[in-house]
C-alpha cells in the first residue's frame, strides 16, 4: 500500500553544531538505491522523523547539484528539534520529501541575485545560493547579506567564510547592535539597514529573502525603495505543516496550502493573498 | 506502549511467578534517604520496587500516578516526609490534601485503591522502608497483574 | 426585568463605568439564548434574560478570551451560579474585582439543555444544580436585576447526580471501572468541556504540553481515560458545579458525576465550598495541619 | 434497475445477511441519550426515531484515530512498519442525504494531488444507504445549500419509506446495484399496486442567504479583514465540538506515541478551532485569536472547498449548529454576509 506518511530512514552521516541550539546534519538514505534516485529542486522541504517524537518541518539546505546526500539545520525549539538534536552520526531518523514548488532557478539566467537572510534563515536560501554558485557563470553579480542577532547565532560559519573568500561574490555578514565581539570584522546593524548600504542594482535583478517576519517586511520595504519590482522578489513562506501533502489543513494561507502549492512565492503573489500571516 | 510492557504482561500472565512492577514517588530528602539507608545497611527487600525521586512530595502530580499506571505499573507508591518534617516547610500538607482529593477520584474510578499507598517515611526509618516494601508487594503480587489499565485499548 | 437589564446596561455603557456588557440575546428565530456583547447604548434592546440563559458566561472574563478583554472593561450578566465562577476567578487572582461590573440576576432555575425548553420552566427540564440553588439571589454583585426570591434549598443536595453518586459508591470497584470505561470511551477529544469552563484558563493546557506529551491526544481509551481524570483534578476544590462541561460535551459524558464526587470530597474532607468568598484561598493551594486522612501509612 | 422494496420488519435479515458475507452493518442507535451511528448486531438496537445522528458516519472511513506506521528503536537503528491496511467492508444504514453527499468533498481533499490510501482504501469499501428525510428541525437547513431529503449524490442506495412500513430502494451507484443483488434475498418486487411513499419534509430554504453573494464577498480579500468577523463570532470559546461533529472536515493530526524504545505514529482528528492547531515552534500563531480560526473553518467551508475542489464544503446537516454550547450558528453568519454585500 502506498502510504503517505511512512517516512524513509535515513542515516545521519555527519553532524555539525552550528550555533549553541542549530545543528546541521548530512544525511543519506538507507536504502541504497533511494541514493541515487532522489532528487529535488531548491526550495523544497522535507519532514525529518525523531522517532516517538514526531515530525518537524524544514527545508533541504543543500543544492541539487550536489547528489547523494541531503542537508538539514534546525534550530532547537520543541518536541521534535529537541530530540533530532540529541541524535549524533550514526543514529537513524525518518525522512518524508520533497515537498512543495522550487525558486525557478533557470528563469533567473544572466541576471543578479540578491540573498538576503536572517538567522536560521540562512539555510533555504543556502540551497539557492549553493545551486547559483555551482553554474556561476549563469548569473551576474551575486551578493548574500546575512545576519543575525549575535556573532555566535551566524550558522555555516565556515561557509561565510568560503563566500567571503570568493571573488565573485559580496557577502555582507552583520549583527545586530550589541551582538557584535572585539574581534568582529563584519557590519553591525539589523539587516534592512545593510541592505540599503549594499544597494543592489533592481535592473535586471532578483532578490531572495528568508527569515524573521519582522526582517522581511522591513527588508520588503527596502528593495521596494530600491526600485525591485514585486515579481522579482521571491520569499518562502513557513507555517506549520503535519502532513506534506495538504490533506491535515493547517499550512493553509487563505486559500493556499502552503505544502504543496508554496512555499515559495514572490513577494506580488504574497500581497494578493488573504491576510492569514 | 512499548512492546516491552506487553511481552512483559503476556509472560506474567501465563506464569505462577508474576512479579509486580511497583513504582515509587519518593521525596528527595525523607524516603529517599530512608531507602539510601536501608541499602547502605545492607538491608534486603524486593527488587519490585524502582524510585523516582523528587524534591518533595509537593512535586507529585496526579498526573506521574496516571502515567506509570499507563506505562504498566502494577502499584504506585507514594512517600514521604513525616508532616512537620518537610524539608520546604509544608509541602508535604499539598501533598496531603491532594492525594485525598485524588485518591477519592480514584476510588471514585474504580481503580483499585490497595494499588496506590501512600506513606510517611522518615531519613531514618529504613526498616519502615524494607516492611513497607516487602508488604506493598506481597499485596499486589496477589491482587495480580494490574489488567484495568493494561487492557486498555491504545 | 429585561426592562430594568436593559436600563442598566445603558446606564453603564452611557457613563462609561463598562465598554461592553456581557449578557444574552436571542438567535436570529428566537429559540435559542446565546451570548452577546454590547458596546452601545443603542443596542441593549438586545438583551434578554429568561430561564434559556444557560450559558456560564464567566468564560468570557478569563484570559482565555483575549479579543473579549481588549474590549475594555465588562460588565457581565450573571446569575448566582455563574457569579461563584467569578468569585473563584477572583480568588485565584485572574480578575480583579473593581475591574468587572458584575450585574446579577435573581433566577428561579435555567433549562439543562435549551432543546427541552417549550415555553415553561418545569422541575423536570432543570439541572440538578437549580434544585438545590443557595444563589438564586445572587451574592457578589454591583447590582441586582429582579426581586427577591424566596427559595430554601433542600438540607442535604438531592437529585440524579447525588443519587447516581450513591449507587455507583455502592458498587464494586470493577464494576465503577466499567462504567467510567464505557463513558470515557465516547470521549471525542473535541475538548468542549475544557473550553466551557471558565477555571480550566490554562493558556496551556497540560493537553498540549508535550516536552513531555504526558496526556496522549489520541482518542483511544487509554489517551481518554487520562484526560478525563486529569481535567476532574484540576478542578478539585475549584469546581462550582455550574455544569457547562457537561452540557456542552457533544457525547454526553456524565461529567457532572466526578465534578461533583470531588466537591463532595472537598466538602468533607477541608469542609470547603467553592465559589462563595472571593477573599478564601482555594482548598488546594493552602492546607491546615490538621487535615486528616486514612489512608496514609 | 428497478426500485425494489425491503419490509422494516425484515430488515433483521438485511442485517444477518450483511453479517454473514462478513461486513459490519452501522446504524443509527440510541447511546447515552444521543442518537449516533455505531456498529451493530441486531435490528432491535436501530432506531428510526431521530432527525440526524449527532455523530458523523465519517469514522468509518477517516476514523478518529488510526496507526499510520509503528516503529521499534533498537541498538542497531530503527524498524520501521508501514501498515497494509484491508479494511472491512462497511454499510451504512439509515444515512441522511445531506450527510452522504459529503464523502465527495471528503475525497476530494484525501485524493488531490497524491492518494491518502488510509482513506480511500476505506471508502472504497463502504455501502451509505440512506433514508429520505420524513422529520426535519429547525437547524436542518440542507435546501439551503442546494441539497435536500431527496438528493442522491453520494448515497449508494436511496430508500424512501412507504406508508405500509416498507422502504421503496432505489440503487443509485453501482456499489448498490450489487448490494441488492447480493442481498436479493431481502429485497423484492412489489407485485400488487404502487405504494404510497411517506412525504419527505423539506427543510424551508432560509430566504436571506444568498450563496452568490456570498461567494463573491469572500472572494475579496479585503473582506477578510471585515470587522464582521469579530462581531458575530467573537462568542466562539474554541472547542472543536462543531468540527468533530461536521461531515466534510477533514484536519488531523500526526503525532507519536510511545517510549523511547517503541511505539507507533497515529493520525488523529484535529481542529482548525484549536489555539494551538497554527502555532508554530516560534510562539507566532497566524490565528491568534478565536475569530481568525472560525473565520477559517467559514472560508474553508464556502470558498476554498468550492474553489479548490469543486465540491461542496457545508452540507446542511446542521450538526454544528446543534452541538455548539454557544450556538454560533452557521447559517445567521451566511445571512449576514449576503446582507451585507447587498
Amino acid at each position: 500500500m502506498e502510504n503517505l506518511y511512512l517516512p524513509k530512514l535515513v542515516t545521519i552521516e555527519d553532524a555539525y553544531l552550528e550555533t549553541p541550539d542549530v545543528k546541521s546534519f548530512r544525511l543519506v538514505f538507507k536504502d541504497e538505491a533511494l541514493r541515487e534516485s532522489f532528487t529535488f529542486k531548491t526550495g523544497q522541504f522535507g519532514l525529518y522523523s525523531a522517532f516517538g517524537l514526531g515530525e518537524s518541518t524544514f527545508c533541504i539546505s543543500n543544492a541539487p547539484t550536489r547528489k547523494g546526500y541531503i542537508q538539514c539545520t534546525f534550530r532547537k525549539t520543541g518536541r521534535v528539534t529537541g530530540g533530532l538534536f540529541d541524535l549524533s552520526i550514526g543514529d537513524t531518523m525518518g525522512f518524508r520529501g520533497p515537498f512543495g514548488n522550487h525558486f525557478p532557478i533557470d528563469e533567473w539566467k544572466g541576471k543578479d541575485i540578491t540573498f538576503i537572510a536572517g538567522g536560521i534563515g540562512l539555510p533555504p536560501v543556502r540551497s539557492v545560493i549553493l545551486n547559483c554558485l555551482d553554474r556561476r557563470e549563469d548569473f551576474g553579480d551575486i551578493t548574500i547579506v546575512y545576519g543575525s542577532r549575535c556573532v555566535e547565532d551566524l550558522v555555516y560559519k565556515n561557509e561565510l567564510q568560503h563566500w567571503n573568500d570568493r571573488d565573485d561574490v559580496a557577502l555582507y555578514q552583520t549583527v545586530d547592535p550589541g551582538g557584535e565581539t572585539p574581534d568582529w570584522k563584519g557590519e553591525v546593524g539589523f539587516v534592512p539597514m545593510i541592505l540599503e548600504k549594499a544597494a543592489p542594482k533592481p535592473k535586471n535583478s532578483i532578490a531572495v529573502i528568508c527569515g524573521p517576519p519582522i526582517m522581511i517586511k522591513f527588508s520588503l520595504s527596502v528593495l521596494e525603495e530600491l526600485g525591485f519590482s514585486d515579481n522579482d522578489v521571491y520569499t518562502t513562506l513557513e507555517n506549520k505543516m503535519k502532513c506534506g501533502v495538504g490533506k491535515c489543513g493547517r499550512c493553509n494561507v487563505g486559500d493556499i496550502y502552503i505544502c504543496k502549492e508554496g512555499p515559495v512565492y514572490t513577494a506580488a503573489e504574497i500581497k494578493k493573498m488573504y491576510y492569514d500571516f | 506502549m512499548s512492546q516491552e510492557n506487553t511481552e512483559e504482561t503476556q509472560a506474567t500472565e501465563t506464569t505462577e511467578t508474576f512479579e509486580p512492577k511497583i513504582m515509587a514517588f519518593v521525596c528527595n530528602w525523607c524516603t529517599y534517604a530512608g531507602a539510601d539507608l536501608a541499602g547502605t545497611s545492607r538491608m534486603e527487600y524486593r527488587p519490585n520496587v524502582r524510585i523516582i525521586k523528587l524534591p518533595c512530595t509537593g512535586r507529585i502530580d496526579p498526573l506521574f500516578i496516571i502515567k506509570a499506571f499507563e506505562n504498566g505499573a502494577d502499584g504506585v507508591l507514594v512517600s514521604g516526609c513525616h508532616p512537620g518534617d518537610c524539608h520546604y516547610t509544608a509541602g508535604n500538607y499539598h501533598a496531603k490534601r491532594r492525594w485525598i482529593a485524588f485518591r477519592s477520584l480514584m476510588e471514585f474510578t474504580g481503580i483499585d485503591t490497595r494499588r496506590l499507598q501512600f506513606s510517611w517515611i522518615s531519613a531514618s526509618e529504613a526498616l519502615k522502608w524494607v516492611d513497607l516494601i516487602n508488604n506493598v508487594t506481597d499485596e499486589i503480587k496477589a491482587l495480580g497483574p494490574f489488567m484495568d489499565f493494561k487492557n486498555l485499548k491504545g | 426585568m429585561e426592562k430594568a437589564l436593559r436600563e442598566k446596561a445603558r446606564e453603564l455603557l452611557t457613563t462609561g463605568e463598562a465598554n461592553v456588557i456581557i449578557g444574552y440575546e436571542w438567535n436570529r428565530r428566537k429559540t435559542r439564548a446565546t451570548p452577546a456583547f454590547i458596546t452601545k447604548a443603542d443596542e441593549v434592546d438586545r438583551l434578554i434574560f429568561n430561564p434559556l440563559c444557560v450559558n456560564n458566561l464567566s468564560i468570557y472574563l478569563t484570559r482565555k478570551n483575549k479579543d473579549i478583554l481588549r474590549m475594555g472593561k465588562p460588565a457581565i450578566v450573571a446569575k448566582g451560579c455563574d457569579i461563584k465562577n467569578i468569585v473563584v476567578l477572583i480568588s485565584e487572582g485572574q480578575v480583579k474585582r473593581e475591574d468587572v461590573v458584575i450585574i446579577g440576576m435573581s433566577c428561579n432555575g435555567v433549562v439543562y439543555k435549551q432543546g427541552l425548553w417549550k415555553g415553561e420552566l418545569r422541575p423536570e427540564i432543570m439541572p440538578v444544580k437549580c434544585h438545590n440553588c443557595d444563589v438564586r439571589n445572587p451574592h457578589l454583585t454591583d447590582f441586582v436585576i429582579g426581586d427577591h426570591i424566596d427559595f430554601t434549598p433542600p438540607e442535604t443536595p438531592r437529585g440524579m447526580v447525588f443519587d447516581k453518586i450513591a449507587a455507583l459508591d455502592a458498587k464494586t470497584p470493577g464494576e465503577r471501572w466499567s462504567f467510567w470505561l464505557e463513558e470515557f470511551s465516547r470521549c471525542i477529544k473535541c475538548y468542549a468541556c475544557r473550553q466551557a469552563c471558565s477555571l480550566c484558563y490554562c493558556e496551556r493546557c497540560i493537553t498540549e504540553k508535550n516536552v513531555p506529551q504526558w496526556i496522549e491526544t489520541s482518542a483511544h481509551q487509554r489517551g481518554n481515560i487520562a484526560w478525563n481524570l486529569v481535567r476532574a483534578m484540576h478542578l478539585a476544590g475549584r469546581c462550582t458545579f455550574c455544569g457547562e462541561c457537561e452540557r456542552s460535551c457533544p457525547a454526553n459524558i456524565k461529567l457532572n458525576l466526578v465534578n461533583q464526587k470531588l466537591v463532595l470530597t472537598v466538602k468533607d474532607a477541608f469542609d470547603f465550598k467553592s465559589g462563595y468568598d472571593e477573599k478564601i484561598h482555594p482548598p488546594m493551594i493552602v492546607f491546615s495541619p490538621d487535615d486528616t486522612e486514612n489512608f496514609i501509612k | 434497475m428497478k426500485a425494489m422494496y425491503l419490509k422494516k420488519a425484515e430488515l433483521g435479515k438485511l442485517i444477518s445477511s450483511v453479517q454473514d458475507s462478513g461486513a459490519l452493518f452501522v446504524g443509527p442507535v440510541v447511546d447515552a441519550g444521543n442518537v449516533v451511528y455505531k456498529e451493530i448486531g441486531s435490528a432491535s438496537e436501530l432506531t428510526g426515531d431521530y432527525i440526524i445522528p449527532v455523530t458523523t458516519y465519517k469514522q468509518w472511513v477517516f476514523p478518529q484515530t488510526e496507526v499510520v506506521a509503528t516503529f521499534a528503536v533498537t541498538k542497531e537503528g530503527v524498524d520501521l512498519d508501514g501498515v497494509d491496511l484491508d479494511p472491512p467492508d462497511v454499510v451504512v444504514f439509515g444515512a441522511r442525504a445531506c450527510e452522504a453527499a459529503s464523502l465527495a468533498s471528503l475525497r476530494s481533499v484525501f485524493t488531490w494531488g497524491e492518494d491518502d490510501e488510509f482513506y480511500t482504501r476505506r471508502e472504497d469499501r463502504i455501502t451509505v444507504i440512506t433514508v429520505g428525510c420524513t422529520a426535519i428541525d429547525d437547524e436542518c437547513f440542507c435546501t439551503t445549500v442546494e441539497l435536500s431529503p431527496a438528493s442522491t449524490t453520494g448515497s449508494d442506495i436511496y430508500l424512501r419509506e412507504t406508508t405500509d412500513d416498507e422502504y421503496m430502494a432505489v440503487a443509485v451507484t453501482k456499489k448498490g446495484e450489487a448490494f441488492i443483488k447480493a442481498h436479493h434475498g431481502v429485497f423484492h418486487q412489489k407485485r400488487a399496486a404502487e405504494p404510497e411513499l411517506v412525504e419527505l419534509k423539506l427543510p424551508e430554504p432560509i430566504k436571506g442567504i444568498k450563496k452568490e453573494k456570498i461567494s463573491a464577498w469572500l472572494a475579496r480579500t479585503d473582506n477578510y479583514q471585515s470587522e464582521l468577523w469579530p462581531r458575530l463570532t467573537r462568542k466562539c470559546f474554541g472547542c472543536g465540538a462543531c468540527t468533530f461533529s461536521c461531515p466534510t472536515c477533514h484536519c488531523f493530526d500526526i503525532t507519536d506515541e510511545g517510549t523511547a524504545f517503541g511505539g507507533e505514529r497515529r493520525k488523529n482528528w484535529d481542529a482548525c478551532q484549536f489555539d494551538h492547531f497554527t502555532a508554530h515552534a516560534s510562539g507566532h500563531n497566524p490565528r491568534d485569536t478565536q475569530f481568525k480560526r472560525w473565520r477559517n473553518r467559514f472560508m474553508c467551508k464556502f470558498k476554498y472547498y468550492p474553489d479548490k475542489f469543486k465540491t461542496t464544503g457545508c452540507v446542511g446537516c446542521g450538526r454544528c449548529i446543534r452541538v455548539c454550547p454557544v450556538r454560533l450558528d452557521i447559517t445567521e453568519v451566511m445571512e449576514e454576509i449576503s446582507q451585507i454585500s447587498e
